[in-house]
């Protein structure tokens, strides 16, 4: 019953946001916004042609980056959420590199591991891997102090602490870094996938579409980055409640 | 780049990089024991890393690019002209916005007008608008270096004229866009060109030689019989929509290296935009040596 | 068992001064109450004892040992209770067994000489769980509880360690009456039994007179020389309503009246 | 002291990224990554010169889009995090529009709102301002109930509890949320500074510097980001130790 | 003041019946005890009285007007303390001042007739906290304060509203015994002179035979009618060694245990 009741929202929300966009397209009236009208069934058609393929590649691209940043991510986040003392040195070099646009790197990138896909995966990677480090460390040095005391007293060592306490107490931080960051990973399709590649949804948006001013086309394309990102959503929703049960008691 | 008996070659989806692809499906590099890998490309800067990073012998370009290579040491010689302005086929037109009443070059006086900065695009326009009779102080820039960007903005009348390469010139025509001067009164300074990096060109010197040649026959194909490319140009180049049924693939020079008139005359405006602090010399960047004879 | 030496303590750099040349000695096998207005250290104390607190000077032996980190067989009761909210009342009472088994028995953070038995483990889960009357919550959330209830899983949580130190603070004070008094008469024939060595914080007097054969006295101002009642009443549960019995609460509630006042009056 | 002890680990920071930096340009030994002992001198020269100029323009925008972003999510993000339903209906929405390339937009914000520098900011702020939403929501629905009870219990109705409880629970997600978009809206910068604009960091790296190859130049404009990127984190830090002081209490 | 009308609750979906039709009154001006095992629904009850949780049927009048959402000037006593953790003791007992100045004197957040005053707030602020005695840990927030210190704050910003309904959920249990019957005596004189309604849980039988004219003892299983014991001990602070005294607290000590014992059966 909740699930359905969810699941209805989400379609409420969904007839709001093409409500929306087609009261807005009627504002502009401008061949760059076209009508939802026109832009979903041809969205519905392209998914099972071209635009699936682009689909594919892209999904597999933003799920390998997400989890090589995560991988990468998280446990050093929750470190430095544990151990101030080396958070205020590595704190601002974070805060240093976090804004430099990394699409800079990428010839560096080329260099160091070639032009295979792996780089544009890790060009995502670096990107969210900041993202997804400053919240988990802000989330885990947030952590209640009797907890890690009560835990300590039960012989628990660093690593023992970092296992039980830290792990399970920043995975909702970790699933909200997540939900930020796959967001910011499925942008960064945008212009990671412009070269070198002839798949992805970044490179039909970008090459396909909008280059050659197939407004209709491009609406399509950036809907299958929508679509990316909310089943990335739920996947991460299902996550969370099944690590976070707690926090779904009423 | 270190593949002995293969070229890789950083390619924008542009009509400037035909030949490539239509020797390609013509097997002519085959024939020629050239093997050529194509990476594609979606922006100039793009194809600059992958040169950058070592990853591509070759590209085609503008000569203000390959100078900006050159600027400390010579890592990369233009051993030919890919395109020029030939026949009715402009490479880059001045437009105005529908509407706007602009309709020569006189009337482009302190209007603004939507360029990509620091590249040929500004050079170009530079050039045509003094040919047109302005003065340096009545020519006024605006940054706009995405392309279909640049073209909304001139289309909604955000920016009363912008320069646009084509097929995206010809598109916004299409779209009503009003064309007050094009690189066809320019041919003298207009043209992109064929750049190896040096380490190609030294140690590859054979391939480079067979590749010219396959490049060679392709653009005379494709002068002979543009329609007969039709499809893979629609596959390869990006060519807006509206234009597609009426888009005639451009014919290309054949044979030809840049002049030193040509490279000197855009080391001046370098010099002018500080670009370089020093004008390159014209020999030590560009070779005739691939030539086909 | 517990031998505290010149303990010197303040919270942060300018807190008020705790203990000041504070030394105790507890024996193997003792069971200690402690008293002391609200606020006089009582919990400071216990974290001291228990290692999750260093010494501003002086020093804490246990077993022989200087305390510097949490040691592996001593267990302590939380007056907050620090129960994992993400983690059923199982998973916390299991934690402690996780742990060890996490390490092995490396003597730093589990007994040395421990061995590990699932079904035994599990029995003593079992066990304690069902003693304290939250069997049937097992599945249940910290937050799903009463707070009796979470104060339960609590004792359960370090007792299932089987700790030959038990530190514990305020453990029954959420506890209704009836289960109170059961568990104190467990918390006696433990120290007839095995040997526990315990200190046992409270603010119930008939609690500390029951449970403890010392009690110490803290007092709201920096303690110095400590203040221990010896009591011989312990574990005189049948004998509560007794005149002797009450007068010795008598006595103690007096002598923590007097440990307040003086505080009262300096602030003045 | 401690103010001291903070400044010295910042340094210590600064000079291991300099360290590295310099090993790293010494390995790929390419003109695209030139050592920091050439760099550094060129900033410190050009930063009393135009790459100032550009600098205080770029602060001047991040900070107008921080602002605005800030003003709009957080308190949505608070609603949001305090009403599960509507958050059921808002939530996938905001998934499904926050990885879709806003960039795109452009056209039609510049539409909208004209060419002028406004539609820059608006556009930076539109972009972080999802990440502000979403990291504020999920601090703020993960508040602890007694808490909401207790002050309930006090007679606050859903204002009071706004007010009271919420805004200033999520006081440190608020802020963890802006560290990741200020790191965000600089690299945004990157793009958005490239058209209808002759001052900014993003257009000094990409148009004066990265598309001509001044190599030198533009790792001193990539400077400039960093140390915009540091000014604002130490900026964020220093409001997080006046209004949490009770997180930094040892 | 209170009538309670054929409440049913039970907490979640599949939880346990806690209330199946119980009805219960309480005049103005009357002091009321809760005692009952640990579990048995006695801060629910109070929740439900407060308006912080709603009956699944029946309803609950407070002052003549049903409960739907807090009354503005009940006040509550939560047993973990709720103080806000990022603001000082001063500022968590200033908070309910400030909510009603927020809303002004709307009758539904705060009470109708209510003028404020800055001075006479402050004043009382004052009062209550240097009566507690943690007026010299106005600047402290709760996390650097010991657990009776927390409890006292949390009476403090309860009494500083001056409610006409009190609801206390084992207010005293963390404070030593002077203290403790300290406010005992308070409680009572509020009685007096105010004609302050009260109900309040304790765990500690003396301490519902002193602060309660009527007891209400609740049971582990499902309550439907409540059990009420008469008590004409309330305030009789000097006859807590009298034998009446200790009978009284005899007989309810009994009661308890049956309440248990019932559900330990049933349970098996
Ligand atoms: N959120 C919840 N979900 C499910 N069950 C709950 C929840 N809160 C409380 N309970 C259950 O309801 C019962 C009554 O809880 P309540 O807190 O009212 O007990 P109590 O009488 O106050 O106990 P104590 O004296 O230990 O504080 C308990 O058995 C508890 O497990
Ligand atoms: N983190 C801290 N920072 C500063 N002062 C603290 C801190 N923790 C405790 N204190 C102070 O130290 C004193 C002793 O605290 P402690 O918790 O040991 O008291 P207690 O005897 O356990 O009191 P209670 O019976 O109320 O639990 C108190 O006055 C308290 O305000
Ligand atoms: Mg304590
Ligand atoms: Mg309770």
């Amino acid at each position: 019953m909740k699930n359905k009741g969810s699941l209805f929202s989400t379609l409420a929300g969904v007839l709001m946001l093409f409500v929306l966009w087609q009261l807005l397209s009627l504002v502009v009236n401008l061949p760059i916004l076209p009508s939802p009208l026109e832009v979903v069934p041809l969205f519905l058609h392209d998914m099972c042609g071209e635009l699936g393929l682009h689909f594919l590649a892209s999904s597999g691209r933003v799920l390998a980056a997400v989890l090589i940043a995560t991988i990468f991510a998280a446990p050093l986040g929750l470190l430095l959420g544990q151990m101030p003392k080396i958070d205020r040195v590595v704190g601002p070099l974070i805060a240093i590199i976090y804004p430099i646009p990394k699409i800079i790197f990428l010839p560096v990138i080329y260099v160091l591991m070639g032009i295979s896909d792996f780089s544009k995966i890790t060009l995502i990677a670096i990107i969210i891997f900041f993202q997804i480090l400053v919240v988990v460390r802000d989330e885990a040095s947030g952590l209640r102090k009797e907890l890690i005391l009560s835990v300590k007293s039960l012989g628990a060592g660093r690593r023992a602490l970092f296992r039980y306490v830290y792990l399970p107490a920043s995975l909702p931080g970790v699933l909200t870094a997540l939900r930020v960051s796959v967001g910011t990973a499925v942008a960064v399709l945008f212009i990671a996938e412009q070269s070198l590649t002839s798949y992805g949804l970044g490179y039909y948006i970008v090459i396909e579409t909008y280059q050659v001013l197939l407004y209709k086309e491009m609406y399509a394309g950036i809907m299958g980055m929508g679509l990316l990102g909310v089943l990335l959503y739920f996947a991460i929703y299902s996550i969370e409640r099944k690590v976070s049960k707690h926090l779904f008691i009423q | 780049a270190t593949d002995k008996g293969v070229l890789r070659l950083a390619l924008l989806p542009v009509p400037d990089v035909l030949p490539v692809y239509v020797a390609l499906e013509k097997g002519y590099f085959d024939e020629l024991g050239v093997e050529v890998e194509a990476l594609p490309v979606g922006s100039a800067v793009e194809r600059d890393q992958l040169m950058q990073a070592g990853k591509a012998d070759g590209m085609i370009n503008e000569i203000s690019g390959a100078a900006n290579f050159n600027r400390e040491k010579i890592q990369v010689k233009i051993i030919s002209v890919a395109r020029s302005p030939i026949g009715e086929s402009p490479l880059f037109r001045i437009l105005a916005a529908p509407g706007s009443g602009i309709t020569s070059v006189a009337d482009l006086a302190d209007i603004p007008i939507g360029i990509s900065k620091n590249t040929v695009i500004e050079y170009i326009s530079t050039r045509l608008l003094t040919f047109g009779g302005l003065k340096e102080e009545q020519i006024v820039y605006k940054s706009v270096p995405v392309l279909p960007e640049r073209l909304q903005l001139l289309l909604q009348g955000q920016l009363k004229a912008v320069t646009l390469p084509d097929p995206l010139g010809a598109a916004a025509m299409e779209a009503g866009a009003v064309e007050v001067i094009n690189d066809l009164s320019r041919r003298d300074v207009s043209a992109s060109v064929i750049t190896f990096t040096t380490e190609a060109i030294e140690s590859k010197a054979e391939l480079l030689k067979n590749f010219m040649v396959a490049w060679n026959r392709a653009a005379e194909d494709i002068n002979t019989d543009p329609a007969a490319f039709k499809e893979l140009v629609l596959k390869k180049i990006r060519v807006p929509k509206n234009i597609q049924e009426k888009f005639v693939t451009p014919p290309l020079p054949l044979k030809a290296i840049p002049s030193k008139m040509q490279w000197d005359d855009v080391m001046a405006w370098m010099m002018e935009k500080n670009l370089i602090s020093a004008p390159l010399i014209y020999e030590e960047s560009v070779v005739s040596d691939f030539l086909p004879q | 068992m517990i031998a505290v030496e010149n303990l010197c303590f303040a919270h942060g750099d300018g807190g008020r001064i705790i203990f000041d040349n504070f030394s105790l000695t507890i024996r193997q096998g003792e069971a200690w109450t402690v008293i002391g207005p609200s606020g006089c250290g009582k919990t400071t104390l216990l974290f001291l004892v228990a290692g999750l607190k260093m010494p501003d000077s002086g020093r804490i032996l246990v077993g022989g040992e200087e305390i510097r980190r949490p040691r592996p067989s001593t267990g302590l009761v939380l007056q907050d209770h620090g129960l994992l909210p993400w983690a059923t009342i199982y998973d916390n009472t299991k934690l402690g067994q996780k742990i060890r088994q996490f390490y092995g028995p490396d003597g730093k953070h589990s007994p040395a000489g421990i061995s590990f038995d699932h079904e035994r483990d599990e029995e003593r889960i079992h066990h304690w769980l069902s003693w304290l009357g939250i069997e049937h919550l097992k599945e249940m959330y910290p937050s799903q509880l009463s707070r009796g209830q979470r104060q339960r899983a609590a004792i359960a949580r370090t007792l299932v360690l089987e700790p030959d130190l038990l530190l514990m603070d305020e453990p029954f004070s959420a506890l209704d009456a009836p289960i109170r008094e059961e568990l104190q008469k467990v918390m006696n024939s433990f120290h007839k039994q095995s040997g526990l060595t315990s200190l046992t914080v409270t603010h119930d007097i008939e609690e500390a007179v029951v449970l403890g054969e010392k009690i110490l006295v803290l007092s709201e101002n920096c303690n110095s020389a400590p203040q221990v009642v010896d009591n011989h009443l312990l574990g005189a549960m049948e004998k509560r309503n007794s005149t002797e019995f009450r007068e010795k609460c008598r006595e103690l509630h007096d002598l923590l009246a007097t440990k307040r006042d003086n505080v009262a009056e300096e602030r003045e």
